[in-house]
């Protein structure tokens, strides 16, 4: 892979600058008569970060035990401009301390790797590539020693070796992806019922029955969230609806970006309903772009028109049950579906059909039926089916790993789980 | 600032919040106008934080930087914010697409690596993680940690779309039910006391208004608020005869 | 016309979908400038969007007082709430406090108009949650009843008086109150939220995924 | 009889609202003094903490939260700065949020007049700065490399109680009162990296999530929601905004849950 080659030739380089300038500094700095050397002392640049960070090794020996060091740092050059970049004990920040899976990063017990973030360290902005100058100072007892001096450049590396677990990840949830999305059959697949969608047409023949208007609010979502796309296909859906029985909706709008989106959709589904000419430029209204006085003017529209249905489908906040109160209290029918999942509890216990977390994404399927979005559910349900398994899997192996006492099983785990 | 303004300041804090509490008993003029007010404030409110914030660090000095790179790249955003304009006429709106489609992209493409990381292997972690040292764990640990494994995976399964949920998986999907009940319930419960301190604050307020110091603002608002409710009850009582 | 209608935007689409995709693998400068640049783009593209939401709010209040339509007096609130925040702006620069930390105009504004208006809204729940506790919180199944024990010892743990009921009637289990809502909120209702967050998550990368490659298309409009 | 009891269930939610309006405004009028005896653990270790510091130290406080959580805040850093100002120590005061400059303004507006004790010498409030990681760091090394002046441009240094003080090595620990996620960068920059004793005043709904600090030591003590701060004011006998607060707290709680019992029993025995 081009990262090791980039550390080879890195560590070849190094290691020549070092051994080719540490008889100098030995020289330098060797007052005291008992001498103390760090074997294979080397810089390194840091590996998969942009290039901010520096990292020393050198083996551990045993005469360092109890002794503490303290690296020094300089990007000026090896005789002036030394800061202290960190100091520790002997046993600590060993390799295997180091903060990256073991398919990145060789965790030798019996080996320092010292990262060096020389932002913190220089208290500046690195935006280029730093060389840089590095020593340890080694205190044992009263005594002192400087070891040699290394040198190295922190550079911006090309890839994330930590990441490679979520890249994996990612590549098998996306060949998964395009195998059932390419397959997406003609015929209808089977979805479960989902009770909150079934409602729209009763609320909307309620609403016609009554000859109230139906409110759609769509939250207070900006339109890259994903809540708000899927309550754009919802919106599609239930404006054909209206179209086609002849009702009339208010779409109340936050963000104006949504607004122009939902405004093409709610157009092209009276056209699809064969109503263009029912279709009028007020449906959708913008209201405010701040949340809690978006909430109060929807609160007195509501109040006012008295509504027969109310859906608050997207993203939503406190407002949430500040807006489905008031459509209670007024005895409309509300369905409400978000995939905030702390605003969940407020829409399940004060509107009559809530549609949970991700029961919001489906619904553009579930709706429409068309062959690709259906089998994108199926994609869903298999990536479920790939946590629950990988749970059930991974506790009954750690399960018998903890009875077998087997060593680093779960560390392993860990790792291969962990997010770098 | 001057006392004066400070005393002016408090009888419209006073008066703004009384008149948006006053929807609780019902729709009236003063919470309307309130409601208005608050329209105008939270636009004005984003208008001067998006001139100060962003029209002029990010577009106008940039443009005036002479810099040809940092001009072009406020150029492009910009046309394509411009692109959004087109909405007000219907024969060319088409174009206002431009200028979201790139943000479409843009957050489609932070969401999955971010959501398999954080959301999906993380929670895997979260969940298997008491397992690691399994038998060193208290019996009650042992129970919890498997309640969450079970009780994650029968939610799981509630929101399983293309099976359908019968027998074996019915009884599976309802015990994923109660556990969504307990967090519902759970969350409920939790949040009631941060929007009690809340309205605590509002009244504290109120009653701080209400002092000599302000000459007794939210005490004088109240007041009228009730003498208004009252006459207009009588008024339409009144109303109410005549027409019968 | 198809090209610029439709190919091109999704090809935006896909472009910047797999760029900002990578970037989260890569970790040279590079890409955190290309980070930089779109959140930059990002905040110059939706100020511009801000401007089309005033434009259609103005208009539309215009449009009520021209015509004189129902509570037509009301729609002058708006402009006058908007003028009470945006010349105190002006004038003070946008800057809230004088460098000797008094209230400027708009901080004056910000204090006495703008931050009643929304800590009340905000305090407004308090009673809606009394409200929506009411009607339901009723105990009409099992579920429900699961429902109703959680919230009932939520909000009875959390205060001093509760926690006293809490040890008075239950102090014979030796779990105290604190421990309850610990474990409630640590093991089933976990179990719960984690349910609902994996499903949203897996749900988001599939509409990513629908979306970085053209399939979900909704948000352009058909033509 | 049986109908008129059946009316409850769908009994006009505006005497429920009423019924609240009371619950929290009779407290604030004339504090019940309900009990709230139990001091918890954590409340009286920051407390402890605190009380055993010599005179004349010096300690941080962050105040990192607006209004929207200043009810349940603001009185908790009311009950330090008056504690503080009770055993002569010496208050620095931070902010890594915009909305805390006026709350901070208010705070000290009277405290310092009643208990005598004067702007630079025994108190001084720096700036607000964004970049709290940065800010949080470098303070280890020369707090002046950032707060060249306070908040009223005035010189730093030449204020009386600065002079000596350049690090965190001068400082004897850091309270921390915030609604957000500042406190986690206190705890992971400060405390465990430069060792630094870090406490914290947080919201109730918060407060759980802090468990797994305290037990490891991480977090030397926290103050929990309106109820720390009432607990803390007991402790420094001076009972204020949170033991008012507390109470209006109770008697709400204490209302909800009778309306939800009573909605269930009428529900039971009337249908």
């Amino acid at each position: 892979m081009k990262n090791t080659s980039i550390l080879v030739s890195a560590f070849l380089i190094l290691t020549s600058y070092s051994s080719f300038c540490a008889p100098k500094a030995g020289k330098a700095a060797a007052p005291s008569p008992i001498k103390m050397e760090l074997k294979n002392f080397e810089a390194l640049d840091f590996p998969y970060d942009k290039g901010e960070t520096g990292l020393l090794k050198w083996d551990h020996t045993e005469e360092l035990n109890d002794a503490s060091f303290s690296v020094m740092i300089s990007t000026i050059s090896e005789k002036e401009g030394w800061i202290e970049a960190d100091t520790f004990k002997a046993g600590e920040k060993t390799a295997d301390k180091v903060n990256l899976p073991f398919w990145a990063f060789k965790k030798d017990k019996n080996k320092y790797a010292v990262p060096v973030e020389l932002n913190n360290v220089l208290s500046s902005e690195i935006k280029q590539d730093v060389p840089f100058f590095a020593k340890v100072k080694i205190i044992k007892g009263k005594n002192s020693f400087e070891s040699q001096t290394a040198s190295a450049a922190a550079r911006g590396n090309w890839f994330r070796a930590d990441r490679l677990n979520n890249l994996l990840l990612f590549l098998f949830v996306s060949i998964v992806f395009f195998i059932i999305v390419s397959h997406a059959k003609k015929k209808s697949l089977f979805i479960r019922r989902i009770a909150g969608l079934d409602a729209i047409d009763e609320a909307i023949g309620r609403a016609t029955e009554m000859g109230k208007p139906i409110f759609y609010v769509p939250g207070i979502g900006v339109m890259s969230q994903i809540s708000t796309i899927a309550s754009t296909f919802v919106l599609g859906e239930v404006a054909k609806k209206v179209a086609q029985y002849d009702s009339y909706i208010k779409v109340p709008h936050y963000d104006p970006i949504v607004m122009t989106v939902s405004k093409e959709i709610v157009k092209q589904a009276y056209t699809e309903a064969e109503r263009p000419d029912s279709y009028k430029e007020d449906i959708n209204v913008f209201i405010s772009h701040d949340q809690f006085s978006y909430a109060a003017n929807v609160d007195g529209m509501i109040s006012r028109e008295k509504p027969a249905a109310c859906f608050y489908i997207g993203y939503f906040m406190a407002e949430s049950l500040l807006l489905a109160e008031v459509g209670a209290s007024i005895g409309a029918i509300q369905i409400a579906g978000t995939d905030v999942d702390h605003q969940l509890p407020f829409f399940f216990t004060a509107c009559d059909y809530p549609l949970l977390g991700e029961e919001l994404y489906a619904a553009g399927a579930y709706l429409s039926k068309e062959p690709m979005l259906v089998s994108a559910l199926k994609v869903q349900d298999f990536g479920k089916l790939v946590f629950m398994i990988s749970v059930a899997l991974f506790s009954l192996l750690l399960i018998i790993g903890s009875k077998m006492n087997w060593q680093g099983l779960s560390s392993t785990l860990t790792e291969i789980l962990k997010v770098y | 600032m001057s006392e004066g303004m400070l005393i002016l300041g408090a009888w419209i804090a006073a008066a703004l919040t009384l008149f948006l509490f006053s929807f609780l008993y019902k729709d009236n003029p003063f919470f309307k106008v309130a409601e208005h007010l608050f329209i105008g404030a939270g636009m004005g409110w984003y208008f001067q934080t998006i001139f100060y914030k962003i029209m002029i660090p990010k577009i106008w000095e940039p443009l005036n930087s002479g810099d040809p790179f940092k001009m072009f790249m406020v150029i492009i955003p910009a046309i394509l914010g411009l692109s959004l304009m087109t909405q007000f006429i219907p024969k060319i709106s088409w174009i206002s697409r431009y200028g979201f489609t790139f943000l479409m992209g843009y957050s489609a493409g932070m969401a999955i690596p971010v959501g398999l990381a954080t959301d999906f292997m993380n929670q895997i972690l979260g969940t298997i993680e008491p397992f690691s040292a399994f038998f060193s764990l208290t019996p009650w640990q042992m129970f919890n940690a498997l309640t969450i494994a079970i009780g994650t995976i029968c939610v799981l399964f509630y929101f399983f779309f293309s099976v359908e949920h019968k027998g074996a998986g019915k009884k599976v999907s309802n015990i994923g039910i109660y556990f969504l009940m307990i967090y519902f319930g759970a969350s409920f419960g939790n949040t009631v006391m941060a929007r009690f301190s809340l309205l605590y604050g509002r009244f504290d307020t109120l009653v701080n208004y209400s002092s000599a110091k302000y000459f007794y603002a939210s005490a004088w608002i109240v007041v009228g608020l009730t003498l208004y409710f009252l006459a207009e009850k009588i008024f339409m009582s009144a109303k109410r005869e005549i027409s019968q | 016309m198809k090209l610029f209608k439709k190919n091109i935007p999704l090809a935006i689409v896909l472009v910047f979908g797999l760029v900002s995709l990578a970037s989260y693998y890569v970790p040279n400068r590079m890409s955190e400038d290309y980070l930089e640049v779109m959140n930059a783009w990002e905040n110059i593209v939706s100020a511009f969007g801000f401007f089309l939401g005033l434009i259609s709010l103005f208009y539309a209040h215009y449009m009520k007082i021209r015509k004189k339509a129902d509570g037509w007096g009301y729609s002058l609130f708006v402009y006058i709430g908007f003028l009470m925040m945006v010349i105190p702006a002006i004038i003070s620069h946008g800057k809230q406090l004088n460098p000797d930390a008094s209230l400027t105009w708009l901080g004056w504004a910000f204090r006495y108009l703008y931050n009643p208006l929304s800590a009340t809204m905000f305090s407004i729940l308090a009673f809606y949650i009394i409200s929506t506790a009411y009607r339901s919180f009723r105990i009409k199944s099992l579920q429900a009843f699961v429902l109703f024990v959680a919230a009932f010892v939520l909000i009875l743990g959390r205060i001093p008086v509760g926690q006293m009921i809490w040890d008075w009637a239950l102090g014979f289990t030796k779990v105290t109150a604190g421990e309850a809502i610990d474990w409630i909120i640590g093991v089933p209702s976990t179990a719960g939220k984690r349910g609902i967050m994996i499903g949203v998550a897996i749900g988001a990368v599939v509409t990513s995924l629908k979306i970085i490659f053209g399939i979900e298309r909704q948000y352009m409009g058909k033509d | 009889m049986k109908e008129t009891i059946q009316k409850l269930l769908k009994i006009d939610r505006r005497y429920l609202f009423l019924l609240l309006t009371l619950s929290i405004l009779i407290p604030i009028l004339k504090p019940l003094g309900l009990p709230n005896k139990s001091i918890s653990k954590d409340v009286q270790n920051v407390y402890n903490f605190i009380d055993s510091l010599p005179e004349g130290s010096t300690i941080i406080c962050s105040l990192d939260y607006d209004p929207s959580t200043a009810p349940e805040l603001h009185p908790q850093a009311t009950a330090i700065v008056k504690h503080a100002f009770k055993k002569n120590i010496k208050i620095m005061v931070l902010t890594f949020i915009p909305g805390s400059t006026g709350l901070i303004d208010q705070l000290f507006e009277k405290l310092p007049a009643e208990y005598g004790k004067k702007y630079g010498e025994d108190y001084v409030i720096l700036p607000y700065m964004a970049n709290i990681v940065a800010v949080i760091t470098q303070m280890n090394s020369n707090l002046y490399s950032i707060y060249e002046k306070d908040k009223d441009n005035t010189d730093l240094k030449s204020l009386p109680m600065m002079k000596k003080i350049t690090n965190y090595k001068d400082i004897k620990g850091v309270v921390n009162i915030t609604g957000t996620a500042i406190l986690d960068f206190w705890v992971a920059y400060v405390g465990d990296k430069f060792g630094v004793p870090v406490m914290g005043g947080v919201t109730a709904i918060s407060q759980v999530g802090y468990g797994p600090y305290l037990q490891k030591g991480q977090l030397k003590g926290l103050i929990g929601g309106m109820k720390g701060a009432a607990e803390y004011e007991t402790l420094i006998k001076e009972p204020g905004k949170g033991t008012s607060g507390i109470d209006a707290l109770n008697v709400a709680h204490l209302l909800v849950l009778a309306l939800i019992i009573m909605s269930n029993l009428v529900m039971f025995f009337f249908k």
